[in-house]
């Protein structure tokens, strides 16, 4: 089976700065996997890439068998790919019903399928009681669990988590876990970054880890947290390593 | 699961039938022709702020330089009747589907610009096209041009001294602008706009073409405007540059929405109701005194309701979930 | 065209160019302070110069001396105006950049009718101050002395007020409320107060431009709109929030506005300085000296 | 009973109160409208035109001895000693408002005739409600001489347009020029409203007829915030006369830029606004010593015409101000209307119109130096006919035409 996402050879400076040198990584259909690393390692960057805020510097971005390099964000969003916003940004002035409807119409075009789709999404995240609140009235928490329904609305192929599990609550954490798996249940790929190895890496299939903009280890999460190499990487960051 | 929202929106066009059948039958009773010349003027800045709420408020990109669409209204459609003869009700078409292009025109490039910087790109836009046209002959240049009023006709739009078809033409004008927004509100272009204003990258990644949201926006915007600039130059039958183009005819276009509430359905009619009866009321009941106790009232007023209603009127008629749609 | 036209032209240009940015540069303070944009600022500048007419008129102080009290009296102004009006406009939850525009919109029509209820509508001036209609003459290029003088306030007003936020504790609580309104908070500074003496800071500014101005222009209650539309293209042309760029600004509007009459039917000689504009900020969507 | 104090004082103040109602209703009124900008950019025109309307009403209604009409005996006579009460409306100078203010004078207030404007865009839309109402409508001051010529029934203007004016001006340049003065090379300097175009275009044409060469002809943005650019055109081309047709504000303006930049025009023959106004000379009228303007009215005739004298401190007495181009306009406007109103022995619009149509003023009879007050069948006044004043020793002086000279002209100004 060929990968659902590639990169090949991608680079992205910033001027002076080499946020991501020659990071090739692929993601299987199905896999929920893991993009974790260091603070500056370049993990949003590549987050970013590949969600098409920007195109990179140089090398290539395969989505489904096609090159997306040069797409805009909106573009990979109609072909599959949809994401969440570390700081979480929803459309505050909209009810949350609303919020996602705007998700649901990337593929229904009439306004009584997307409504439906919409109230189908809410339902999964366990949103539906909140659907006529304000996205501004929404607790911290609720507003990373709209984030996930907003995107899943879109229908993706594959789902871009930033670090929605940070910050909260053990609680909220592992109804959060439980969302996620739920997601790949359905048949969606999930990539996601996360700082806190912690949390991530009982869900994950696979864990990447960047260092310094480059893939420094990727395998099965049970290998990765003792390779030297991360906890070196991590040392100066002890805390994230939650050990 | 639906029906709350179907409800809503059913009974939002059932009080707007409401209100248009009621608003039909005043100048029947009504017969002061000062008293009507407000009620028209009430709803064409009202069907105008309503056209401009659809780009600024509900897109969110503030434009303060709408009299560009306004002034391209009403000197097209002058322009074609008093050179060409074209009859206004086509004049006002041209005028509006020339405002559009033009609104497109100008969105290519200034839809780049970010929040200030866009306000002021419409400002001097606007500017300049009031200066072209200020500096050109064949348009009058700042002589203006006059209708020629020569008696009642359908066909010319003009009439001496009846006001009632001006009146109920800016009666369909604002049921036009209102309607058009009720029935985008629910569509996928009402909700890309909401998206964009509320969080541009957040739309974008939803599927979003940010773009096309504005300049969509922009288009249906201009067009409104300046089929009510037909209509101004119709009801008033003179122009001049600096009276259908200057920069204090924006922003009284954009007045209404935000004092009765920016982006929300009912804020333009609304703030146009409360604004401009007063205006009018204050300049001519207090403004024949020379010392400028009109504008002091009416500054006054608009610092006031700025400040105290910030959502704008219509918070006072509804919940606050009601207030942000 | 001659070659001393041109250099006549460029001259007056930069004289009044950095006059502009005077003006502006209260605005831009106000906007890089708290993202507020004053559409009073014209009434401000307006309010100054009836300040320095009857300062002149009463007392016969000259507009060079009177300029310092000019300048305080706006500051009160600006000082009162944030804590009675912009405090509260914002405040409000949803679209505060309209709340604010508004607010300041309505203080601007107000302050109109309240000049033309105390001042009344007469067209005044100040007609014999010190520099007034003096002018230099090198080589054949006249330079007026109100402006010339302008100029150099300008300057000085530059070079205090980059000392002044880069060197005072006052200067960097500014920088740092800008910066973060939520943090200064933290470390115990008042943001009211922060702001209300940002304000009066730049009202104070064109203050000192209204009393330069009031020695060489005409005085009504509508003076301000002259001024307030090229204020606002100066600022975003600098950069918003960016007081160098407000001053760079001035300098390429005054430059502008001269050229542009030079090729142009002198009617549309502010045809040019929107078009520079235009260009400016469609290569450079921040202006020419904005952060991004 | 007994009748307290209090009751005594009740019955007093209610006799008190029933006595001008009484009163009123004995003596009718005659209403007239007066549109002008009364708040914004034309705001001091407007209330200067106030005290002006206020005067002329002032003599119409008391009893004064003057050769005017109507100064002697109260009130209008062919209306049974009616008065006159005039109502303001403010237009803030634009077409719509305007439009809006003479539509609820006519049909609230009631008024049976308009008098205007100031702004001519704002003449043009009063005139067409006032052609839909059937109700005169007298331009006091506008000079556009477009206004005239639209074959509106109730249009008059007793004062020249600026066709009118400015053949006056160059009627005054053939003078000197045949007396050898050098008047050549013209630069016309205008602003780029409705009066500055109509201004420039008369005089290029004119020029053109008679043979002079026009060396610059600057349009300008009106209330620019600085004139320098166009002065130094002006100061390059450095014509024989400067021809300004500006408002006050950039007047005062354009007079401190010349200085500024070391322009010493040779002459300067203005057309009127800016530079009749009290304002400008107070600003700078120690450079414009010897500068020549257009007018309607000229004090000098006070010598000629004791009245003028008198009514000019009438007016003085309201407003601090000496009669001006506009104010002595709008002053006679009010006569004039009051008069054919008289004479109509009607507040009906049409009988006033006729009236209107019919009048025929001596200039004597007048403050103005006009030959007579007679409108032609589109309803403009061409016996109005303009004077050049030159502003000498801080005060204006009559230098053309031959009859009502008192001087003869400095030439070149100093």
């Amino acid at each position: 089976m060929t990968a659902l996402l590639e990169t090949r050879g991608v680079w992205q400076r910033f001027g002076g700065l080499v946020a991501n040198s020659d990071v090739s990584i692929s993601v299987g259909r199905g896999e929920i996997v893991g993009l974790i690393g260091p603070n500056g390692a370049g993990k949003s960057t590549l987050f970013n890439l590949i969600a098409g805020v920007l195109p990179p510097t140089q090398g290539s971005i395969i989505f489904d068998g096609q090159d997306v390099t040069n797409l805009p964000a909106a573009e990979r969003c109609q072909r599959g790919v949809a994401r969440t916003f570390q700081v979480v940004k929803s459309f505050e002035t909209m009810t949350v019903i609303d919020n996602v409807i705007v998700g649901a119409l990337v593929r229904n075009t009439g306004m009584r399928e997307a409504r439906r789709k919409a109230h189908e999404v809410l339902e999964f995240t366990g949103l539906a009681a909140r659907a006529d609140v304000l996205a501004s009235d929404l607790v911290p928490a609720e507003k990373r669990r709209l984030e996930v329904a907003r995107a899943l609305a879109t229908e993706p192929k594959l789902l871009l988590l930033d670090e929605v599990l940070t910050g909260l609550t053990p609680t909220e954490a592992q109804t959060g876990v439980a969302l996620v798996r739920k997601v790949r249940d359905t048949g969606i790929t999930v990539l996601m970054v996360e700082h806190v190895m912690e949390i991530v890496m009982p869900l994950v299939d696979r864990a990447i880890v960047l260092d310094l903009g480059k893939v420094l280890v990727e395998g099965k999460p049970a290998d990765v947290v003792r390779d030297p190499k991360v906890i070196s990487a991590y040392l100066g960051d002890r805390h994230a390593v939650g050990a | 699961m639906d029906k709350s929202f179907t409800e809503r929106r059913r009974r939002e066009l059932l009080v707007a039938a409401c209100l248009t059948v009621a608003a039909a039958l005043v100048p029947l009773f009504v017969k002061n022709p000062n008293v009507q010349n407000i009620m028209i003027l009430t709803l064409m800045f009202g069907a105008l702020s309503q056209s401009w709420n659809i780009l600024s408020g509900y897109c969110g990109q503030i434009s303060l330089g709408h009299a560009l669409y306004f002034g391209l209204g009403a000197y097209t459609t002058t322009l074609l009747f008093t050179k060409f003869g074209v009859p206004p009700w086509f004049g006002m078409l041209a005028g509006g589907a020339i405002s559009a292009l033009i609104a497109l025109a100008l969105g290519y490039p200034c839809f780049r610009l970010g929040g200030h910087y866009f306000a002021i790109a419409t400002i001097v836009i606007a500017e300049i096209g009031l200066l072209l046209i200020q500096n050109w002959e064949w348009a009058g240049a700042a002589l203006g041009i006059e209708m020629p009023v020569r008696g009642d006709s359908w066909l010319k739009f003009q009439f001496a001294r009846s006001k009632l078809p001006y009146f109920y033409f800016a009666l369909a004008l604002a049921c036009v602008a209102w309607f058009v927004t009720w029935w985008l509100e629910d569509s996928k272009w009402g909700y890309w706009w909401r998206a964009v204003k509320d969080n541009p990258d957040a739309a974008q990644s939803l599927g979003v073409v940010v773009f096309d949201s504005k300049m969509g926006a922009a288009a249906v915007s201009a067009f409104l405007v300046a089929v009510g600039g037909s209509f101004y130059a119709m009801y008033v039958s003179y122009i001049d540059p600096g009276s259908v183009m200057g920069f204090q005819f924006s922003l009284l276009m954009a007045l209404p929405a935000v004092l009765g509430g920016i982006g929300t359905l009912w804020g333009p009619l609304l703030g146009a109701a409360i604004l401009i009866p007063l205006t009018e009321l204050t300049r001519s009941y207090i403004g024949g005194s020379g010392r400028g106790v009109d504008l002091i009232v009416y500054g006054t007023l608009i610092v006031v309701i700025a400040l105290a209603r910030p959502e704008g009127l219509i918070g006072l008629f509804s919940r606050r979930k009601g207030a942000s749609r | 065209m001659t070659a001393e036209t041109i250099i006549q032209s460029l001259a007056s240009g930069l004289l009044m160019g950095l006059l502009y940015g005077l003006i502006a540069v209260g605005l831009a303070l106000i906007f890089g302070l708290m993202d507020v944009v004053n559409f009073a600022h014209g009434e401000f500048l307006m309010l100054a110069m009836y300040v320095t007419f009857f300062l002149f008129t009463f007392f016969a102080i000259d507009p060079l001396l009177s300029a310092p009290l000019a300048a305080a009296a706006l500051f009160v102004l600006g000082a009162v105006v944030y804590l009675v009006i912009v405090r509260f406009a914002m405040r409000a939850k949803a679209n505060v950049g309209m709340v604010q525009i508004f607010a300041t919109f309505g203080l601007a029509i107000v302050m109109r009718g309240l000049a033309q209820l105390f001042f009344t509508a007469d067209y005044r001036s100040v007609p014999n101050s010190w520099l007034g209609g003096k002018t230099v003459s090198v080589a054949g290029i006249f330079l007026p002395q109100p402006q010339l003088f302008g100029a150099l306030v300008a300057i000085a007003a530059f070079g205090g007020l980059y000392l002044f936020i880069n060197r005072t504790d006052f200067g960097r609580a500014l920088e740092a409320t800008r910066e973060d309104p939520g943090a200064v908070a933290l470390v115990g500074i008042d943001k009211n107060r922060v702001f209300a003496l940002g304000w009066g800071l730049g009202a104070a500014l064109v203050g000192l431009a209204g009393a330069i101005m009031a020695s060489f222009f005409y005085i009504y209650p509508d003076v301000g709109a002259s001024f307030a539309l090229i204020a606002y293209v100066t600022v975003a042309l600098g950069g918003f929030g960016s007081v160098f760029g407000a001053f760079a600004g001035g300098i390429v509007v005054g430059l502008v506005e001269a050229t542009t009459a030079l090729v142009l039917p002198p009617s549309l000689k502010s045809v040019g300085i929107y078009a520079v504009y235009l260009l400016v900020v469609f290569i450079r969507p921040r202006g020419l000296f904005g952060s991004m | 009973m007994t009748i307290t104090r209090r009751d005594v004082l009740l019955g007093a103040a209610a006799t008190a109160a029933l006595m001008p109602l009484a009163a009123r209703a004995q003596t009718s009124e005659v209403v007239i409208g007066a549109t002008y900008p009364l708040s914004g950019a034309g705001a001091q025109v407007g209330v200067d035109a106030q005290r002006a309307f206020e005067t002329a009403v002032d003599i119409i209604n008391n009893d004064q001895d003057f050769d005017l009409p109507l100064a002697k005996g109260l009130g209008l006579p062919g209306l049974g000693g009616a008065k006159i009460r005039l109502v303001y409306a403010d237009t803030q100078g634009d077409p719509q408002k305007g439009r809006a203010e003479a539509e609820r004078l006519i049909t609230q207030e009631k008024v049976c005739a308009i008098l205007g404007s100031y702004q001519s865009a704002v003449a043009v839309t009063i005139s067409q409600i006032c052609e839909r109402y059937q109700t005169p409508f007298l331009s006091a001051d506008n000079s556009s001489p477009s206004l005239h010529r639209r074959g509106l029934k109730y249009y008059f203007r007793a004062s020249p347009h600026d066709e009118m004016f400015s053949a006056g001006m160059f009627d005054f340049l053939d003078a000197m020029k045949k007396k050898g003065a050098k008047a050549e090379t013209l630069a016309l300097f205008h602003e780029d409203t409705i009066f500055g175009t109509d201004s420039a275009n008369a005089q290029t044409k004119l020029a053109t007829e008679r043979g002079y060469k026009i060396v610059a002809d600057i349009k300008y943005r009106a209330n620019s915030p600085s004139l320098s650019a166009e002065v130094q055109q002006l100061k390059a081309a450095n014509a024989d006369v400067l021809l300004p047709s500006s408002y006050t504000t950039d007047g005062i303006l354009l007079v401190k830029t010349m200085a500024e930049l070391g322009y010493k025009p040779n002459a300067i023959v203005a057309q009127a606004a800016g530079f009749s106004e009290k304002a400008l000379y107070d600003a700078v009228g120690d450079k414009l010593e010897g500068a020549i303007t257009r007018g309607s009215f000229s004090l000098d005739l006070a010598a000629k015409r004791p009245m003028v004298g008198k009514i000019n401190d009438l007016f003085k007495a309201k407003s601090g101000k000496d009669l001006n181009d506009n104010t002595s306009r709008q002053f006679m406007a009010m006569i004039i209307m009051a008069d054919a109103i008289n004479r109509a022995k009607s507040t009906d619009g049409e009988k006033i119109r006729d009236a209107l149509a019919a009048t025929e003023m001596s200039g004597e009879q007048t403050i103005m130096p006009w030959k007579r007050v007679k409108f032609d069948e589109m309803g403009q006044n061409n016996d109005a006919d303009p004077v050049l004043l030159q502003y000498v020793g801080g005060k204006f002086v009559t230098i053309f035409p031959s009859q009502a000279a008192v001087a003869d002209a400095i030439w070149p100004m100093k």
